[in-house]
């Protein structure tokens, strides 16, 4: 496993450094406070952008136009993007080529790898949810940044089938709601007899391809805390109370490596995950790697941010300061492709264990 | 904007058993209050508080803890517990309240007879409405180091200085101020009290836009801003001093159970739509918050019935503000936990103001910082309750 | 509520002055100490001494030779005899006076209400429970401090009615365990033939008496948490460590304020459920807010205690300092007469809600 | 005392593939290893250690990672791992082991040749059994502080002092020593290292019953004792630093999850036995502590890979020692709450090993304490990792 790491972490280098090019983890967040409650909520640009860098294609085949990396690259780069607060729906649209692949849809998967059409999956009926019921009639849910898609993906059973319809999001019936960070989540209420059948068959790819949407979120999620860490460990090594750096107060610098250890044992975790998916791992081992990821993710993420917001002090609840970003970012992602509690419970079931 | 102070109350309420006493409260509060502003989610603005305001002015019932002969109710310690009590139980807003939970207090105990006959009828009209600057960009926990300054000149104090997470200055025509007026002196004495005309000019108010995108503190720039040296409220450069006397009001306000007892009737709610409220390791959690929440009320009756024996609370009232604010933020953690991905929308589920997870998440943040930060009571705690040195 | 507390200020305050002479707060341990893994593990003479002053018939009526008062009364005791970690079975023979006076057996409530007998009630099957099953040949565990009873009493099943047998303690099948405070456990197997029925249903008595044992062992944990806490602020304000008083580091500080807190929520909940209880509650109330306190005590005891340990450093893992003592004794008595699990679930079964 | 040092091992480990390494090891360890002494619930004391301490001698693997040409195995760190594993993995106690760990690796890179060749023989044979002579009563936490002192007179040093949680110093006979040499320096520059017969006059040792009824703990009195100063290692008034850099081999010791592991599967058998495994709520208590026992494994794997490479560990292994030995208390917590009364047995219940959780728990209490206490590895983390000031 640490073998496998240290092969690719050239390409997790370059991965990463392309990153800091789109959402850039030291630069400022204008563009992101710009995009805010703009609908659809993110910049189309930046989403061809992303496209052209090879990242929606970056765990997709080299034969199928995608760039043939894994999942250490796809958790280094959501990372990034986390840290640098991107709002476009790259891990969503990631799960569409994911889909569109196995679909053999070389139309539609050639648009969305460069970048040129955002295609969603509106695979979601209910909240808190990794499962695909693919009810063809039910309302699809929490589709994010959906305002801005082009074209949308439904799973569709039948019987033990999961068959793939695409739909033009021109003339849907779609509703947006805001989110925390300034985005836009939307319900589709789908009309199928308007759409195309593309695949007979994607049951196997859906479970695999939310799985590393779940993984690449809590990827998201390390980006997230570890730069508002950052941000706050600025702020406590600066601020002056009672004639002190605040920095030097004893019982902060304690939560402060306390917050410190959670950061750690997430980017344990999430990259631990990455390679052992990255090894070829499926069903259980597979997800249990995963669970185990995003929980660790959710939990010490959540810690971590509304810890950075104390430390700020009343400055930390200013929406112009940027720490609060990061919260309000983790308020959305944190329960997209399972809640904490959800993985746990799937981990539990599917981990054994070594009893002595 | 001037109401007649003829309050309407004629019954003897001294005289009533408190019982009786809690009866007509609820009744009229029921009767009065307007049933869409019940438990708001945001802090009201005075645009859409003032009604109820100036129906209790009418009522007289605006200052209920007031001395009779200063127009207030006279009430003893042990009904203005009551009353408080079924404010809260009906979810009433709070009001813009500072005139009458601090400045009025200062200015009977330390205002001259001029003082208090302009500003006190005033404030039980509801002409005056206030608000407080006390922190600074660069005094926040360390309140002390305030350095806002007032310089005498003439008959007038020259302000210059800027104040930070002014609540409501928006909305307020008046300021009691804290400003430095001996520079040479040691930090906490050299503080006076000022009151101060906020159409006075050069006077800027900018508001601040919080996590919730809401507006509810501002900033106070003060840019040679002249005020009368007879608004000077004590003695000058003892201000500190009445500061924190009146501090110990806020204290126990921040400590009361009603914003972690509300957040958790929300989470039952949420936890009913979510599906997970017949879910055993969700009732186990729900029940710690719960036996947390009633053991919460146990130990602030304990300050309560100090209150309504007429004892002053000592520093200890900080243990109330720590353990409530932070069972606050684990209740709303909670709701997030649960809420899938309503935990990230900006405006309540379904149009339902009780099911809005993130409002009540992104508000009980601020609860541990402002009002003397959590870390700051467990200092208070340490030194003065533990009597630990340093 | 408050009222009455006010009106038994006096009776509490005499109670407490009366508990020092038995059990100093501030005394030595030496008595404490010697009695350790001796059996029975407690002095028979302060047993007779606590009959004296009245202690075992605290709450039994008058007429039947208690001393009438109440709860609020016999957690302030409790919690005296906790700081001052007095070993001797005064809630177990609470209880048996209980029983006892309601069997109106005045042979054996007497020589147990002035000290001269050890009375102890063996109702536990199992472990963790406050439910009195009444099983005739049923093994009859955990008897605190067993090896100095002169008798038992057996509640036994018959029906829907709840018989009370005593037995001789000499002749018994009783086996000892020692527990972590130097005490005695035991474990009766009773052979009922040997023993006189003294009453015919004890059904309601024994549940409520159980209750009464649950709240003032809650009183018990409050003095040894209270106890164990005041010894390490002493600790903070006197040990030195990098040249300055320990109590000076602002973690250290910090984590005392928290300890406060939880010192004085179990206060508040052991006096507001005594006074429940003192106001004469029945049922689902009286069970509510025994509970409620019970729960509280454990939860926030044990923290207090295990971080009280930590606060003093390598020489709170000693046996020779006394701060161990109070954690031992935690150990023991934080799950007898229900742990905070059950007491949770009760409470939460029982306590109507304000839902607005 | 004295064995055979010609070691039985034959086969060239160095030149093994992993997977064979660890089978050879793991074949060797399940056919010698005492079965009765599988994870011990207490510290083992030298003369129940002994037999599988020379087994070891005998075997040439008492000291894998000292250099072939000190007796040692010369195994890369990589082998050292799997061995190091293999050992937890089935449960061996930890023996007497300073002699290896510390005072080897401090002669082998600070000692004179006279050093190595009087004193490496001697552990690697088993004849002599060490302890450390590092905190004192007043030197806990802040080790720095010690005042045991040795005045040179003539050939010898005179040491008089205290020192204190001296483990299983009543089974030694040699111990290494933290002195004062100079009062007069900054404390952490008049510190040196002496290693000294415990057989020498003037050596009082005195065990210390813990929570436990346990002596694994001593202190150790030294009053006018002379040691050669031949016997001092390195630099005089240097010892800080070498102290210091030994002390890197015990924090990832002790941030290694096998507490935590063994407690964890122990929880299991106790609930199952309590009939609490199948409830909801216990499940959901028991899934938190494993998430984090495998995600701290996780963490442990990212330092162990460090060791793999040969890199040496920076100040950040000190994250492990925290959240292993609190995830050991957690657990252990967790164990007496649902032992209904067996959470105040002092033996293991139903004379069952595997079901003592009274004895877990009081194991685990000192774990945050030992090793440098968490609150001191929390200042660590703070200043030399994230470099708070102050």
């Amino acid at each position: 496993m640490s073998q496998a790491l240290d092969d690719r972490s050239e390409s997790i280098r370059m991965i990463r450094d392309s990153a800091g090019a789109v959402a850039p983890r030291d630069g400022d967040t204008k563009r992101v406070r710009a995009l805010r409650f703009v609908e659809p909520g993110f910049s189309r640009d930046v989403f061809a952008e992303m496209g052209a860098l090879g990242w929606i294609g970056l765990a997709a085949p080299e034969a199928a136009g995608g760039s043939g990396l894994g999942m250490s690259e796809a958790v280094a780069l959501t990372e990034e993007l986390g840290a640098g607060l991107a709002p476009e729906p790259l891990i969503p649209a990631m799960l569409s080529a994911r889909l569109l692949a196995a679909a053999e849809d070389k139309a539609l998967l050639g648009g969305l790898l460069d970048g040129s059409k955002v295609v969603l999956t509106a695979w979601q009926e209910k909240a808190d949810s990794i499962a695909v019921p693919g009810t063809g009639d039910a309302p699809r849910m929490f589709i994010p940044q959906a305002g801005g898609a082009d074209a949308f993906l439904l799973p569709v059973r039948e019987g033990n089938r999961i068959a793939l319809v695409a739909l033009e999001a021109a003339g849907s019936d779609l509703v947006l709601e805001k989110t925390m960070d300034g985005g836009f989540v939307g319900t589709l209420r789908a009309d199928l007899s308007r759409g195309s059948r593309i695949a007979d068959d994607v049951g196997a790819v859906v479970e695999q391809a939310i799985d590393e949407a779940a993984l690449a979120t809590a990827g998201h999620m390390l980006g997230l805390m570890e730069k508002a860490f950052e941000l706050t460990l600025g702020y406590l090594k600066t601020r002056q109370q009672f004639g002190r750096i605040i920095g030097t107060f004893q019982s902060l610098q304690h939560r402060a490596a306390d917050l410190k250890i959670h950061v750690s044992l997430t980017r344990a975790a999430v990259e631990s995950a990455a390679a052992v998916l990255d090894d070829g791992a499926t069903g259980a081992v597979r997800q249990a790697a995963v669970s185990k990821a995003k929980h660790r993710a959710v939990e010490s993420g959540m810690y971590v941010l509304r810890q950075c917001i104390q430390l700020h002090g009343g400055i930390g609840y200013t929406d112009e300061y940027d720490v609060g970003l990061y919260l309000r970012r983790g308020m959305v992602i944190m329960n997209q492709y399972g809640a904490a509690a959800l993985h746990r419970r799937r981990f539990m079931a599917l981990a054994p264990e070594d009893v002595e | 904007m001037a109401v007649s102070i003829a309050p309407k109350e004629t019954a003897d309420l001294s005289a009533m058993e408190d019982e009786a006493f809690r009866a007509h409260v609820r009744q009229w509060i029921e009767a009065n209050y307007p049933s869409e502003l019940r438990n708001p989610p945001k802090r009201l603005h005075w645009d859409e508080n003032k009604p109820w305001y100036f129906k209790l002015a009418e009522k007289g019932w605006l200052c209920p803890g007031w001395p009779r002969q200063f127009g207030g109710l006279g009430l003893a310690p042990a009904k203005q517990i009551i009353f408080t009590e079924e404010v809260e139980r009906h979810g009433c807003a709070r009001t813009n309240d500072h005139g009458i939970v601090m400045v009025g207090p200062l200015l009977i105990n330390h205002g001259t007879d001029a003082q208090q006959q302009e500003f006190l009828p005033k404030i039980l009209n509801g002409e005056h409405v206030w608000c407080q600057g006390y922190s600074e960009p660069n005094a926040g926990s360390d309140l002390a180091a305030l350095r806002t300054e007032a310089v005498l000149d003439g008959d007038d104090y020259v302000v210059n200085g800027q104040k930070i997470w002014t609540t409501l200055a928006s909305d307020a025509n008046w300021c009691f101020l804290l400003v430095r007026t001996d520079k040479n002196a040691k930090k906490q004495e050299g503080i006076s009290f000022l009151l101060v005309d906020m159409a006075t000019p050069g006077i800027t108010v900018k508001p601040i836009i919080n996590l919730e995108y809401h507006d509810e503190f501002c900033e106070v720039f003060f840019d040679n801003v002249r005020v009368p040296a007879k608004n000077l409220v004590g003695t000058p450069n003892r201000g500190w001093d009445m500061a924190k006397a009146l501090l110990s009001f806020e204290r126990i306000y921040l400590g009361s159970p009603r914003l972690s007892a509300y957040a958790f009737a929300r989470l039952r709610q949420l936890a009913e739509r979510m599906g997970v409220w017949e879910e055993a390791t969700f009732q186990d959690t729900y029940g710690r918050l719960r036996l947390d929440l009633e053991d919460l009320k146990s130990l602030y009756g304990t300050f309560v019935d100090k209150l309504r024996r007429g004892e002053t609370l000592g520093a200890d009232v900080s243990m109330l503000k720590v353990f409530q604010t932070e069972l606050f933020q684990r209740i709303t953690d909670t709701m997030l936990e649960i809420a899938g991905e309503n935990a990230g929308l900006l405006e309540p589920m379904e149009g339902n103001r009780n099911l809005n997870p993130t409002g009540q998440y992104i508000q009980a943040r601020p609860a541990t910082i402002y009002g003397g930060s959590n870390e700051i009571q467990r200092n208070i705690l340490s030194k003065n309750v533990l009597g630990l040195p340093g």
